[in-house]
């Protein structure tokens, strides 16, 4: 048994290689890639590994390793995949992260090491507002602003009685009260269901009997196949018009099809929007991976370009104050066309509406319908001490 | 005249749509050997169950040592001087035979909320369960795994474990059940010892054994005791010869 | 030191001795990374050795042990909330709160056995984790950021170092209480109790107070565990107390070899281990070949049931003596 | 009004139930009659989905595609039993509870190889599209409807099975008593297998009718399995009147819970601590009945053990 842990150490102690290769890029990816919440992962993986292949596989033309790391969904699991990364890797930059909870995990410890923190997804409102860091960025958007587009839109459009519904956990709170932060009309009911809820028969039945002229739902993943399936199945869909967050995108839609059919929902990006960097990354990443790719795939893929233009400009990576005053500067190739940061390193970009549609060759794919908010920040910058 | 050790008074146990126990009254007076006869499904061992608390009555009263305790449970009962074997072996088959005695003598001990010292090595322990081994004559198996005891000794670790508690009644539900001729000699002897120092009711199906121990004798059919009295007197009971014993039985 | 005349304790206590020898080799050869490593280890360890207690010594299977990791961890994560950061606080309370929740809980559940007993208490782990949920001032599903325990001074819990010998002494205390209470008086009465509950009360054990008793002092480990982990993740949530975090307590116990107190430690790190190698292993025979490891640790499991009885433990004949 | 939306709401509650003794039925056949933990119970119910829906695909008909599903989920269940399950009988229940988590890890991985991770498209037939008017004014979804037919329809089969046929009554005593049935002199093994085939296929046939309503995606019948426990539990392991009973109560509690508990607490507290409370007591309240119903009956409302 001794025996045993000693050679386990020993084997430990090769698997660390340590390297200091100051000019050599190192970044750390964490997204969930195994067990059943692995989709959502899978897409953003192959829009980073698109990223990487887009700039050469060099990130700012410099030496690149990129540590996969897959966090199960386990807070905990992350918390230690960062500490592997930055402790034994020595990464310069921790990327990806779809879960809110997880980017709550790991913020702290990550932020308060000599590493930069790229959040590809998640982004809850502390660490947006009060707990903002001068090593954390995000290329995504703040968890409110979506839910807060969409409210500006129902306000703006004079569509009364709206109906909400969101999971009742803490993004779907914050989702609804996002909508309601803009949308001042009268509220038909408002419901939280159960986390992963599969059947939603009795809040359908609760909802048409409640009358609303509109429905508001965020429901992401799975929860948002299962409700919008069921909400066409019930007939709702052709008499009380659905608005979403999240609920119908190219990952849920293969699911959903002609049940999404006409769905309206706000989101930063589409895959038909007309800029050069998202038509040649949406054409390739179909060529490469066979199907169409999602927010989640664009913001990995904006997370490699936004890496290599602040490490382009700088020359290396070990000057970390002359890296953040590039990522700072904004203005990198993205799928998004412009985007700029705010003092609490939120982007500042534009929300649209999307609506579902079908294309000629039998997919189902998004549409921009039009700009809700252009340029917009989030409204927890201003808890932010930060600024520069 | 002294008040009986236990007093049955109309018992009923019903399962459904059976009833197991039938209007019984039983007394036991202290230092006999009461056995308790019947054919198969007579309803013994529910009697057994009912008197060490494992099974409640649906009607009925129960009185020990001078008390009603119709409604204490098992344990309580076994504090109050009860103690049960049971027809099928129950021991504890990974712990050595001491440890099985020891337990038994730990519980009438003082509490067991006592998490430092070893149990082990706590002669208060060791010392009268070795003493109860011994009185079983198992004291040389002591150190030995009751799994790997013959089944002789382990119906004896049994009754060294209900001794063990100092009981003032000892229940014992077929004690020679699946022995061998030698092995239920070696238990008659046994039993023979403890007679006069121990109150015991005794379910046994071996009619030699029963005649050659009890004081008095229950019998039991279909839940109702229908005769009680010294062998020779149930010997003679016509109604029980009936009912239940082959001629050829009584010899 | 009668412990150097029995070689299995001798083993358990060189592995306690290289354990405690891993933050200064770590930091010998600049690999900070693997003391936070079996920081984590070492916490699952403890409360997977204070499941085993009821579990393999007392045969209850709790199917929701963690939620007691949760109230633990939510005490430290809420007091760091109200500025409470102090650890001769936390730990207590932390310490109290975990055996009134356990003592009220399993009050309930006692009363039920086998199967129905693995249910029961499932349903409270739910019922708990729900709430974490609905906890909306704590960040409710999110969770919210701790900051670490303070000890006067005494000690720095930001310093990796100190926090591993900090869980390394609860992980070394935890197994040597538990050494002294499976072979106390009361840790006989438990383990007779699973070997034979019936005998038990027949010689004279109110068994309820007794099991009750054992799933108190069990839970409460369990909740010293959750103070050390919102220590050493800096952050509480919910998902601490998911089911699947009870079923993986079980697994690791399982795995190491139940009824035993060395075992669950085996179990707990091979478990976290596997879970940390085996995506880089398999990533390193085919590219993607990673994120399938469930693909291998599925089957792995069925053949250490299958082919392993007794666990890790029992195949270095581990296997502890008087049980049934 | 109120009166309309509560019998809607009954309905889902019941067509929730039925979907659930689906799954419980097989589970506490074989938990009763084989003491044994299966926790791949729900890997069943999602192979069978996804089985069906492609299947559907390929035949172009829903139900020419579960036709074929029930036999093959049921092929793929005694499979299951007779490689791994079968050496676990004699185990003890934590054995079973680990080599069976093993399995349901395996299955998840194996649907994400085989099928990919994205959710799969699975649509109601065009046949059963549409509402119907349960009563006047009341429009309910025409294949909600069907769940609950077929699933009424496999219950009294399921009676009919275990009361009528000799199959069936060795069925029951093995529920109430194994020794027994061993001694009866049948062929055990080859029952035990057939009861694993027969649950295999019903945990199959939940996850088929559910797929078209859901989402066909790996990992689907592990929620699904905790509350198919629960029912068994509730109504008493190898009970399958119990299962019935308890499923359809866990179905209305649950969906009658989630529908009115917000509104009720609102009765009593201000809105925002109701949409606080209603919503975690809601997602609490099985468990919670299921406490409670141990409590007053430790052994579940139909014990069907008796020895």
């Amino acid at each position: 048994m001794k025996k045993k842990l000693v050679g386990l150490v020993s084997a430990l102690a090769l698997l660390a290689t340590p390297s200091l290769a100051a000019d050599k890029v190192k970044v750390g990816f964490i997204v969930t890639l195994s067990g059943p919440a692995g989709i959502i992962g899978k897409h953003m993986k192959d829009g980073f590994e698109l990223g990487l292949e887009h700039v050469g596989g060099k990130i700012g033309g410099l030496e690149t390793e990129v540590i996969f790391g897959d966090d199960q969904r386990k807070p905990d699991v992350a918390k230690q995949l960062v500490d592997k990364m930055i402790k034994r890797d020595r990464v310069q930059f921790v990327t990806g992260v779809i879960w809110s909870n997880l980017m709550m995990a790991i913020h702290g410890p990550v932020t308060r090491s000599d590493t930069f923190l790229i959040s590809s997804n998640a982004g809850p409102s502390p660490i947006a507002g009060k707990r903002c860091s001068e090593n954390f960025f995000s290329v995504s958007w703040q968890n409110d602003q979506t839910p807060e587009a969409m409210g500006k839109y129902l306000q703006d459009k004079g569509i009364d009685n709206v109906y909400l519904m969101a999971p009742n956990y803490q993004a779907g709170k914050d989702m609804l009260a996002g909508v309601r932060r803009y949308y001042k009309g009268k509220v038909a009911g408002q419901v939280f269901t159960k986390l992963g809820q599969q059947d939603y028969s009795a809040e359908l039945s609760t909802l048409r009997a409640a009358g609303p002229d509109a429905v508001f739902v965020f429901l992401p993943g799975g929860m948002g196949i299962n409700f919008v399936k069921q909400y066409a199945q019930a007939g709702l869909k052709d008499s009380i018009p659905l608005y979403t967050a999240f609920t119908a995108d190219a990952v849920t839609l293969p699911a959903q099809k002609d049940a999404a059919l006409g769905v309206l929902g706000t989101q930063t990006w589409s895959p038909d929007l007309a800029n050069p960097v998202n038509k040649r990354f949406v054409a390739d990443f179909r060529a490469k991976h066979g199907y169409i790719p999602s927010f989640y795939a664009a913001q990995a893929y904006d997370t490699v370009r936004f890496l290599d233009a602040a490490v382009a400009k700088v020359g290396n990576v070990s000057d970390r104050d002359a890296l953040r005053a590039a990522m700072r500067a904004g203005d990198f190739p993205n799928t998004r066309g412009s985007i700029k940061f705010n003092n609490n390193h939120f982007p500042i970009q534009n929300f649209y509406m999307r609506e579902v549609v079908k294309q000629d060759d039998g997919s189902f794919t998004t549409k921009i319908r039009g700009i809700v908010f252009p340029a917009y920040g989030d409204s927890y910058a201003k808890d932010c001490k930060m600024s520069w | 005249m002294t008040e009986p050790v236990l007093a049955v008074e109309g018992l009923v146990k019903r399962f459904g749509g059976l009833t197991a126990t039938d209007d019984l009254s039983l007394s036991v007076t202290a230092g006999e050997i009461h056995a308790v006869i019947g054919p198969n499904g007579a309803g013994k061992t529910t009697l057994i169950a009912q008197l060490s608390g494992d099974l409640a009555p649906d009607d009925g009263r129960i009185r020990f040592a001078g008390r009603d305790i119709t409604g204490l449970r098992a344990d309580e009962r076994s504090h109050l001087g009860l103690a049960r074997s049971f027809q099928i072996t129950s021991i504890f088959p990974g712990f050595p035979a001491l440890d099985n005695v020891a337990l038994a003598v730990q519980a009438h001990a003082g509490h067991s909320f006592r998490f430092w010292s070893p149990a082990r090595r706590d002669a208060g322990l060791r010392e009268p369960a070795m003493a109860a081994l011994d009185e079983v004559g198992l004291a040389a198996r002591a150190g030995i795994v009751a799994a790997n005891l013959s089944h002789g000794e382990q119906r004896q670790l049994e009754i060294a474990m209900a001794l063990a508690t100092k009981p003032s009644l000892l229940l014992l539900d077929e004690p020679m059940a699946g022995m061998g001729i030698d092995e239920s000699a070696r238990m008659i002897d046994l039993l023979r010892g403890l007679k006069g120092r121990h109150t015991i009711v005794l379910i046994e199906h071996d009619m030699d054994a029963v005649f050659a121990l009890a004081d008095r004798i229950t019998v039991l059919v279909y839940g109702r005791a229908i005769a009680t009295g010294t062998p020779a007197e149930i010997r003679a009971n016509a109604e029980v010869r009936q009912a239940y014993l082959g001629d050829a039985h009584v010899g | 030191m009668q412990a150097l005349r029995q070689p299995r304790l001798l083993a358990q206590l060189i592995l306690l001795l290289l354990l405690a020898a891993v933050p200064p080799v770590m930091t010998a050869i600049d690999e900070p990374f693997y003391t936070s490593l079996f920081t984590r280890i070492m916490i699952f360890a403890i409360a997977a050795a204070s499941l085993d207690l009821i579990l393999g010594y007392g045969g209850m299977v709790s199917f929701g042990h963690a939620a007691y990791i949760g109230v633990g961890a939510y005490t430290v994560g809420i007091l760091s909330f109200y500025g409470v950061d102090n650890g001769f606080i936390q730990f207590p309370l932390a310490v109290l709160l975990s055996a009134v929740f356990a003592a009220v809980i399993g009050a309930i559940c006692i009363r039920t056995s086998g199967v129905y007993f693995i249910m029961i208490t499932l349903a409270f782990a739910q019922m708990l984790y729900f709430l974490g949920i609905s906890l909306e001032e704590y960040g409710g599903d999110d969770g919210m950021p701790v900051y670490r325990s303070e000890f006067g001074g005494l000690l720095d819990l930001y310093d990796a170092n100190h926090l591993y010998y900090l869980v390394f002494a609860v992980l070394a205390a935890t197994l040597y209480f538990g050494h002294r209470l499976v072979n106390s008086r009361f840790g006989m009465v438990v383990r007779g109790m699973k070997s034979n509950s019936l005998r038990m009360r027949a010689v004279g054990y109110p068994v309820y107070w007794y099991r009750l008793t054992a799933y108190v002092i069990s839970g409460t480990m369990c909740g010293v565990a959750g103070a050390l982990f919102a220590n050493w993740s800096e952050f509480v949530s919910p998902d601490i107390m998911h089911w699947v975090r009870s079923g993986d307590l079980i697994i690791m116990v399982i795995v190491g070899g139940m009824g035993t107190l060395f075992g669950p430690v085996l179990g707990a790190t091979a478990f976290l281990l596997m879970e940390e190698y085996l995506p880089e292993i398999l990533e390193g025979t085919a590219p993607g070949a990673g994120e399938h490891w469930h693909f291998v640790f599925g089957p792995i499991l069925i053949l250490i049931v299958l082919f392993a009885k007794g666990g890790i433990f029992g195949l270095f004949g581990g296997r502890e003596r008087g049980d049934d | 009004m109120d009166g309309l939306l509560l019998l809607e709401q009954t309905f889902n509650g019941l067509q929730f139930g039925v979907m659930l003794f689906l799954m419980a039925a097989g589970l506490t056949l074989v938990f009763g009659i084989m003491d044994m933990v299966n926790l791949a119970h729900g890997s069943l119910y999602m192979v069978g989905a996804y089985i069906a829906t492609t299947f559907t695909q390929w035949t172009g008909s829903f139900v020419l595609g579960i036709l074929l599903a029930v036999p093959a989920t049921a092929l793929v269940g005694i499979a299951v039993e007779v490689v791994v399950l079968r050496t676990l009988y004699d185990r003890d229940h934590l054995d079973q509870v680990l080599a069976t988590f093993g399995l349901i890890l395996f299955f998840n991985e194996l649907v994400r190889t085989v099928w990919g991770p994205a959710a799969l498209f699975s649509d109601i037939p065009a046949f059963l599209q549409g509402q119907v008017e349960i009563i006047p004014g009341v429009p309910y979804p025409a294949y909600r409807l069907a769940i609950i037919g077929v699933g009424l329809a496999v219950a009294l089969a399921l009676y009919l099975i275990v009361s009528r046929t000799r199959m069936g009554m060795l069925i029951r005593a093995g529920a109430s008593n194994r020794e027994m049935a061993g001694a009866l002199g049948v062929n055990i093994k080859l029952l035990f297998t057939l009861v694993f085939g027969l649950g295999a296929a019903f945990a199959g046939l939940a996850g088929m009718m559910t797929g078209p309503i859901t989402t066909v995606e790996p990992g689907m019948g592990d929620p699904i399995l905790i509350l198919a426990f629960v029912v068994i539990i509730i109504g008493g392991i190898g009970s399958v009147r119990g299962a019935f009973v308890a499923a359809i109560l866990v179905g209305l509690v649950d969906t009658i819970g989630r529908a009115f508990l917000p509104q009720f607490f609102r009765l009593f507290v201000a809105d925002s601590t109701a949409d606080a409370v209603g919503p975690a007591v809601a997602s609490m309240l099985i468990y919670i009945l299921m406490a409670a119903v141990l409590f007053f009956r430790p052994q579940g409302l139909f014990p069907a053990r008796t020895g």
